[in-house]
């Protein structure tokens, strides 16, 4: 059976906080097309914050994501602050006690970071939003786990399933956020949120996988 | 963007850093760079906190002051502060009396007064809320809790402002603050949009000959959007889903009408003078009626209307003396 | 043009209308359909009067109160009342004891000005004046006279007010109002135009990106047009020629920034901050300061600077209590 | 030799009202080239309510005049309604004792209300206004009246003052008045208040020669 050590907090944390920064730009511009196109300025303040107050510290995975969820909630704001915020700190609390994560751990973390998230927001899968790309990854991942999959071919089902989640709400109308205001119009375009949320899962699945080790037998 | 700012990215920070120059018998700096506390005496009485985005002077801050709130937390433009800014300003504001955290329905607001106030009870801190929801236009009357917090929250820190002062508890104070903010209702009409300086290009449009009935603080779609009328007929655009939202009919209120930022006043007053004979005609009496720029949205054209039914409660709340920049009586 | 009113050239007696509507305790009406005077008891004192075009609101008519002016002549949109409407606001604010009628200095103003002022005479009126002449930007200080009056005429109207308030004769009133006014020193930069709603089309044109400096609050001419700067440089423009007028140096000043009108106010504490600094640099104390919009041109966009010297015989009159529409303390 | 009986005031006086009125929209379109474009409706308001108050009565030309002083001053404000109030109210006030006008008195009366405007006003001939058509024309027909010229000689000199004076507006640069803001860019337009100017004198002029009669020698 693989696993994942959590001494590897840092790592995986600098690659999230690489792959919003690096795609700063791109992430405003999705939002420019039906929202006021500053997502990826909103995130990549926060994420960077982050990055600069981790440095040269090597942290467990709990206390990372924890680090992470505070710096976002201290210095975002708005609605992005206290939703992602909460997502990490929910995936942070899920796992404090574990020196190691399973896939089915693994998979508990996503859990514990998705019903902290519902804790604090009313928004559905639906209404155009992170969402949308959020609850179908974690669905997957959690069928290909209890389906017995192994820990790679779950993190392949979180990509997959972010992937056709954030691809969804191109289709979708808006029903919450700014993108509301254009109703119809807000149909044919990617969510912004929705976006980073992949670009996060994606590259938190990405780098998990490399850092998988097998138990000794 | 024709603006007066330096780095479109930091506006907030540095307006706040000139709020606090330019009036230090009103402002005094909290640890936290997004809360301004009063910085007069306050004596010992319930804390009460407010918050939002900016870009909506003289809301929030320029309702902190004698009489009206204790601390504020300061967003960027139109985005909720963060939860930290909210606890802070709970910190600032609490006498261990409690605080009473007086806010308008939006999304982020929400989650991040949820937030602090989870934090805040693990200090001790004893914080109650209240939540503007008076513009009618956001969703139908059976659905209030649905609704936006517009210029009604005006009404709420005036009310609940006045009570701490006097020496109400917190639970009183939170039941004044909700009775004066379900007495108000409100629409807004906008006639062009606004910049948010870190955007750098309009946040919405509506187009020249055009206005938009029921329009958010932040641009959110209205009821309608309709050619421009002359100020007569959007008198009554407003009055009447106002007047159909509550029995004011014989009775006395307050009126506020706000501009939306580059209205001139005289046009707002003019539109007065229409909301004013209808009141006339449905026979309802105004006690008071504060006509300025009291909740803005940047540099939009337009103008909101709040309409807030007084009882022998309410009035002596509502007259009670303030001094802050937003308003002094 | 996305206006809240009727027949464009009636815009001003339908704001006026509103006014008194909406501010009962602060205006009567007069047998002048153009002018307004205050509603309160004046005890019998000299009387203060003012004018001059609308679309600067608040002023003229916002400065009408206790401890401010008795009586306001209310002329088109940038445009002077009318001399009829002159003597008629003397007539309004007589009390036996005199009349101060303090102005600004523009071709239209002085003439009907000086026309009502020999009809007052004819009736036993005794009417001085005093016409603010401070916007640097308009001459040099050796042609003083040549100077418009811009937000100075605040300044003029606080300490002219709050001296007839207390009881001074018409030649201290006087006196002490040109002293204010001598002591302000102002200069205004816009950033867009206005249009006048029975023209229906902007008044001037500033391109976007740039920004003129020294304008007039109509849109006078200023010293130069320059690409937009930041706040930072804006301030540095303004307070320049403001500092070089006077010398203000190691004195203590009261500083008044008003917006023109579509300006947000967090813009306005965003530049005043750089003023401040600069006067803490050149030892500068402010002894107090008023950010808002308090003298405006419609929907310009831009400000105005005014800093006044105080000393021992003005401190006092600034600070003394006032309520009116613009200014409450 | 010929004079001018006063008692043709409202008749006079009515003629300068229509063509003020009839004029409106043409004075407004001068004014807009450079000014703001409502010169013709702050005239035509003033000059239609004086219109309108002396209806059906019989004025000497003095009291006509007069009444029109104190319409226009209590009207109009501004610069206009004080500096064309003055001028007919000190043409008013030089003709009071008059039952008839030789060439000579009317000359006076001219110079009355030029002189009554200058009292009020320091506009000067050469800022681009009223005053560059006013001072050539009242010049020009003092200088034919002192020259012996008779009166339909003199007031064709006046006619023609006030048409160069106009004329020589429109290569000025504007000193006073909203046009000044333009500089050197408000040149090769006729100002509003010269044209004004010139239409009332010259209206003034053709009126006046049709009443003027034979003295009986
Ligand atoms: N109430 C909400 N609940 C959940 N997600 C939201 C909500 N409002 C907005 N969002 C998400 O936020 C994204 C935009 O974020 P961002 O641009 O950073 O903030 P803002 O909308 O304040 O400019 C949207 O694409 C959407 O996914
Ligand atoms: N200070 C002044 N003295 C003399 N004439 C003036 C002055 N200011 C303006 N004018 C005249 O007024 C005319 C414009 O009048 P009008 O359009 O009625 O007023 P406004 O300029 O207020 O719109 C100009 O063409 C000029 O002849
Ligand atoms: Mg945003
Ligand atoms: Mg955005
Ligand atoms: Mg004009
Ligand atoms: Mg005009």
């Amino acid at each position: 059976m693989q696993y994942l050590n959590t001494t590897h907090g840092t790592d995986i944390l600098e690659a999230l906080v690489d792959v919003i920064v690096e795609n700063r730009n791109y992430l405003s511009e999705v939002d420019g097309a039906i929202g006021d196109g500053d997502h990826g300025i909103n995130m990549a303040k926060g994420f960077r914050l982050c990055g600069e107050s981790i440095q040269g510290q090597s942290l467990g995975l709990s206390k990372a994501l924890g680090t992470l969820a505070t710096t976002l909630m201290g210095s975002i704001g708005g609605s992005m602050g206290p939703l992602y915020g909460s997502l990490f700190l929910g995936m942070s609390n899920a796992i404090k006690e574990c020196e190691t994560l399973d896939a089915r751990a693994f998979g508990d973390m996503l859990t514990g970071g998705l019903n902290a998230l519902q804790g604090i927001s009313d928004a559905q899968v639906g209404d155009k939003c992170l969402l949308d790309t959020l609850v179908p990854a974690v669905d997957d991942y959690r069928r290909a786990a209890d389906n017995g999959e192994d820990f790679p071919a779950a993190l392949d089902a979180l990509r997959q399933g972010a992937e056709r989640g954030c691809e969804s709400t191109r289709e979708l109308e808006a029903r919450i956020g700014r993108a509301a205001r254009l109703g119809e119009r807000s149909r044919g375009h990617l969510d912004a949120g929705a976006v980073s949320c992949r670009l996060l899962l994606v590259t938190l699945a990405d780098s998990t996988e490399r850092h998988l080790e097998k138990a000794a037998a | 963007m024709q603006r007066i700012i330096n780095d479109p990215d930091n506006v907030v920070d540095d307006a706040v850093r000139g709020y606090l120059r330019a009036s230090p018998s009103l402002y005094a700096a909290t640890d936290h760079p997004r809360v301004l506390k009063y910085a007069g005496e306050t004596p010992d009485k319930v804390g009460v906190v407010t918050g939002g985005g900016s870009g909506h002077e003289p809301a929030f801050l320029g309702y902190v002051g004698e009489g009206l709130c204790d601390a504020v937390a300061i967003g960027e433009i139109f985005s909720s502060p963060t939860a930290d800014a909210f606890l802070d300003a709970f910190r600032a504001a609490d006498r261990g009396r409690g605080v009473a955290c007086l806010y308008g329905n939006y999304a982020g607001d929400n989650m991040n007064v949820k937030m602090a106030r989870q934090m805040a009870e693990m200090e001790g801190i004893d914080v109650k809320t209240v939540i503007a929801r008076d513009d009618v236009a956001s969703a139908p009357a059976d659905q209030r809790d649905q609704r936006r917090g517009v210029a009604g929250e005006i009404m709420m820190w005036k009310v609940g402002g006045a009570a701490a002062a006097r020496g109400d508890d917190l639970a009183e104070v939170i039941r004044l603050a909700q009775k004066a903010v379900d007495a108000c209702s409100s629409i807004g009409i906008g006639l062009s949009s606004c910049t948010i300086p870190a955007n750098g290009k309009p946040n919405f449009s509506i187009e020249p000959g055009h206005m938009e009935l029921g329009i958010g603080h932040h641009g959110e779609p209205g009821i309608e959007v309709a050619p421009l009328t002359d100020a007569t007929s959007m008198a009554k655009s407003m009055c009447d889903p106002v007047l159909a939202d509550q029995d004011f009919t014989g009775g006395e209120v307050a009126v506020l009408v706000s501009g939306l930022g580059a209205t001139p006043n005289m046009e707002l007053n003019l539109l007065y003078a229409h909301i004013a004979d209808r009141f006339e005609a449905e026979s309802i009496t105004v006690h008071r009626a504060d006509i300025g720029n009291y909740f803005t949205s940047l540099e939009m054209m337009g103008a909101t209307l709040t309409v807030m039914k007084l009882d022998d409660e309410l009035k002596p709340l509502i007259d009670a003396p303030a001094r802050s920049l937003a308003i002094t009586r």
